[in-house]
């Protein structure tokens, strides 16, 4: 059974913008569930504060779905864009963009409800810090956000950079592993940033006074937490701007999707475990501020060591994109 | 990005070995010497009480890497040392920085350079190591805490080169990656020559700051 | 100049910090060229470069550690 | 396109290799960054003992690191002694 | 489940900084569009006032929807399950106007993307800048 062209760049679109969409509102959905548990054992104790908690959960869950919304703009623009292209090499292209765009939403999505619901148990704990906790709940979930940018402006890259007169072996691998890439990786380091944007809400419920070393922290912490994604971006970066000879070979195409599989699936690791170590080490920012010197250095030395898997799988992933 | 791996290369046969010069590279660094030479003749021409712009520069570059240098090594070490801290601070920050004009390059983009500098940081650390210790207190520190840490050391040292240099050169390599996709994007003027500044100012002076901060790290190490 | 010299403090220690994981990517890549040419030059299948990533690793492993306890305490 | 069998076990080895460093760098990643949290959290009840916490801190990090160190090794393998 | 605690909860500050901040966001963008439209950008205006209309849409819908998540919280897989099925519905919701500024030439497209972001910049320079200011702060209580 043949197919043109046109029917591979249609099918592969449609799948790209169902998976976009598809994994962008579960990471969201995931994010809005917990929240709604932990808002609802808040409200066992303090019933009446609810207009309080859900006005809270509101404000933070409405943050949290542009993740969601990034991913449907992609898709739609990948089913209604008229996007189209005269070799197969686009149908590869649309698919990596929708694995980008989905695989990327997921952990913003997770990540933001993380925020949300810490602040919702904060502000039950402590009602008169609401305006503190608040802020502090939109500026981390802002910043947990970033990945799930990432993974847009790779899936815009994918859509509209003009591909067509490359080769079709080894480009295919390199198109989809640069999807792969960005979105696996940004899955860690925005489930790692919402931890510890969780753990900077309760802690400046419990202190609101330490509001400054908590915010420092909490930016210092997201901060490191996202190099792995930046790590993936990179990658994606090179694997779609660099130039590859024609091949006529499998061995360079499945060369470049082990890179995108090598640094996407190494990102997921170290951006939770950083996220980790970041959450406990803000919730001792917050008991006691003035170490707060002392617990910034032994949270970055942590997440240093933590890092270095992540470098293993750049190196890894390098030398692959370079062996190819 | 295939702007990037396009290069201008000097290529020579000198006793059957196939030399490659990167040509790019040593015409931007005999630039950037140049231009630190002139600055230096002008900012030391006329010293006086009531200073001219290049000696205020230069008097702000010396003094606060004076500090720097006398916190980390002892008064009359620092006395050896501080030029060479500070001319390289100074000369990486030049480096760094030129890119921002147009048809001009980082020399720093290319990892010779780097490798180069980070060899250079090596060899002198060690140099000093081995002036102040003795060349047998020197050596015995290879084989503490006990004998067989030796080859772990060595590689140890060595490490340090490799990722002093390629870190410089990632991160000017990844800014220069990044503003060439961006211009991709945009196809347009507007947005790269922020870019430009941002990563050309920022990120080169962190770099060209962490970078001499390393070096510095590394022969007060070998010094104590 | 407090504020300056406070702000340096932090940097130097990022400075330090950010170069942990480099340095142990750094080792390992560094033994890894050397096995490979040894397996090259040797003929031998992946002997030394198992041998001298092995080495590598635990060369970083010390740096780093080393590294970590000289770090300028507050 | 024609394809030897030479040719696909070099390719099914690359993308091994991918797989492998991807796949094991994400329990090590976890652990390694429990382990420093804890250790954070511990330095927050005595802060006093900070030294002692980082090293044990490290020698723990250090010994879940070695999985990771596998993934590297068996990658490396793959990539450069698989013909 | 003995007793819903929503029953006996106070949500007029809750449906009061819903109504506020719907109506402000939407102003604004209606505001802004109307600029762009005498400025000669008709297409953009039209896809920013279609796009930030369906986004305002979604966040008073999201809002009717949430007390009654509260309410099934307890039970964290319903509680998700629901999240998923809104959000399902209110993505739905908003893909329209991306259809349709894709299919028309009466609207921008990227404005219209850029519209369904209304809300959560509302929210953002709500909080951050407005809240500071007495004038605009919300009356607590």
């Amino acid at each position: 059974m043949a197919f043109d062209h046109v029917t591979w760049i249609k099918a592969a679109s449609y799948l790209g913008s169902g998976l976009a969409v598809g994994f962008g509102a579960i990471g969201a959905a995931l994010g809005e569930g917990y929240t709604a548990g932990k808002a609802n054992q808040v409200l066992a104790y303090r019933p009446r504060m609810s207009g309080d908690i859900l006005k809270t959960m509101l404000v933070g869950q409405a943050v949290a779905e542009s993740a969601a919304i990034f991913a449907l703009v992609i898709s739609m623009l990948l089913v209604f864009g008229g996007l189209g292209g005269p070799t197969p090499l686009s149908a590869w292209a649309y698919l990596g963009a929708g694995l980008a765009a989905g695989l990327s939403a997921v952990g913003s999505g997770v990540g933001s409800g993380f925020p949300a619901a810490a602040a919702c148990e904060g502000i039950g704990r402590q009602p008169k810090a609401s305006g503190q906790v608040t802020l502090i709940m939109l500026i981390g979930s802002a910043i947990t956000q970033t990945p799930c940018i990432f993974g847009l402006v790779i899936a815009f890259l994918l859509m509209f950079v003009d591909f067509s007169a490359k080769p079709y072996y080894p480009y295919w691998a390199a198109l989809l592993g640069a999807g792969l890439s960005t979105g696996l990786a940004a899955i860690g380091p925005g489930a790692g940033g919402g931890l510890v944007g969780a753990s900077a809400c309760k802690s400046v419920a419990r202190h609101p006074e330490a509001q400054r070393p908590v915010t420092t922290a909490m930016l210092v912490g997201i901060g490191t937490t996202q190099s792995t994604a930046i790590y993936g971006f990179l990658i994606s970066l090179i694997l779609l701007f660099k130039s590859f000879p024609a091949s006529t070979s499998y061995v360079p195409s499945f060369a470049l999707l082990g890179a995108g599989f090598a640094m996407g699936f190494g990102g997921i690791g170290p951006g939770i475990g950083e996220g980790i170590t970041g959450g406990y080490a803000l919730d001792q920012v917050g008991r006691i501020p003035e170490k707060a010197t002392l617990l910034t250095r032994t949270m970055l030395v942590g997440q240093a060591v933590s890092e270095s898997t992540g470098i293993y799988s750049l190196v890894v992933a390098l030398l692959l994109v370079l062996n190819a | 990005m295939e702007e990037l791996t396009k290069v201008w290369t000097w290529s020579l046969d000198v006793a059957g070995f196939h030399l490659v010069f990167n040509a790019t590279t040593i015409v931007m660094t005999l630039t950037i010497m140049g231009l630190l030479i002139a600055f230096g003749w002008f900012a030391t021409r006329q010293t006086g009480l009531v200073p001219n712009p290049f000696q205020v520069v230069a008097e702000l570059f010396v003094e606060t890497f004076w500090n720097l240098t006398k916190d980390a090594l002892d008064e009359d070490m620092a006395k050896t040392y501080f030029p060479l801290i500070c001319s390289l601070f100074m000369f990486l920050l030049l480096c760094n920085w030129i890119g921002i004009f147009p048809y001009m390059e980082e020399p720093t983009k290319d990892l010779n350079t780097t490798l180069g500098l980070g060899l250079m940081g090596f060899f002198i650390a060690h140099y000093a190591g081995i002036k102040t210790k003795g060349f047998a207190a020197y050596a015995k520190e290879y084989f503490q805490p006990v004998f067989f840490m030796m080859p772990l050391n060595v590689i140890g040292e060595l490490a340090k080169v490799i990722s002093i240099s390629f870190r410089l050169y990632g991160n000017i390599m990844g800014g220069s990656i990044i503003i060439l996709v961006v211009s991709h994007l945009v196809y347009g003027l507007l947005i790269p020559p922020f870019l430009y500044a941002f990563f050309g100012l920022f990120v080169g002076t962190v770099q060209a700051f962490v970078f001499t901060m390393l070096t510095l790290v590394y022969i007060s190490v070998q010094v104590k | 100049m407090k504020d300056f010299k406070k702000k340096r403090d932090t940097l130097e220690y990022l400075a330090l910090v950010t170069q942990l994981g480099l340095t142990m990517a750094g080792s390992i890549l560094f033994c890894f060229v050397i096995g490979y040419f040894l397996d090259k030059w040797l003929h031998t299948k992946g002997l030394f470069l198992v041998i001298f990533i092995v080495l590598g690793v635990v060369g970083g492993a010390v740096t780093v550690y080393r590294q970590i306890t000289q770090l300028p305490k507050e | 396109m024609e394809f030897s069998g030479a040719d696909l076990i070099r390719a099914a080895a690359l993308l091994g290799a991918g797989l492998a460093m991807g796949l094991g760098a994400i329990g090590p990643g976890v652990g390694e960054g429990y382990a420093a949290g804890k250790a954070c959290e511990a330095i927050g009840r005595r802060p006093e003992e900070a030294g002692l916490l980082t090293r044990t801190m490290l020698v723990g990090q250090a010994v879940s690191e070695s999985t990771g160190i596998y993934s590297l090794v068996v990658a490396l393998l793959l990539m450069f002694v698989v013909q | 489940m003995k007793g819903d605690p929503l029953e006996r909860a106070d949500l007029s500050g809750y449906h009061g900084y819903q109504r506020r901040l719907a109506r402000g966001a939407f102003t604004v963008s209606v505001m802004t569009g109307l600029l762009a439209y005498v400025a000669g950008y008709g297409a953009a205006a039209k896809g920013l006032v279609l796009g930030s209309l369906f986004s305002v849409l979604n966040f008073v819908l999201m809002a009717q929807i949430l007390p009654y998540q509260l309410g099934v919280g307890a039970n964290r897989t319903r509680a998700t399950g629901i999240a998923l099925g809104s959000l399902g519905v209110r993505l739905a919701l908003m893909a329209v106007p991306l259809i349709v500024a894709a299919r028309s030439d009466r609207f921008n497209f990227w404005a219209a993307a850029a519209g369904l972001f209304t809300i959560p910049v509302a929210i953002f320079v709500d909080h951050a800048f407005l809240q500071r200011f007495s004038r605009f702060r919300i009356q607590e209580h």
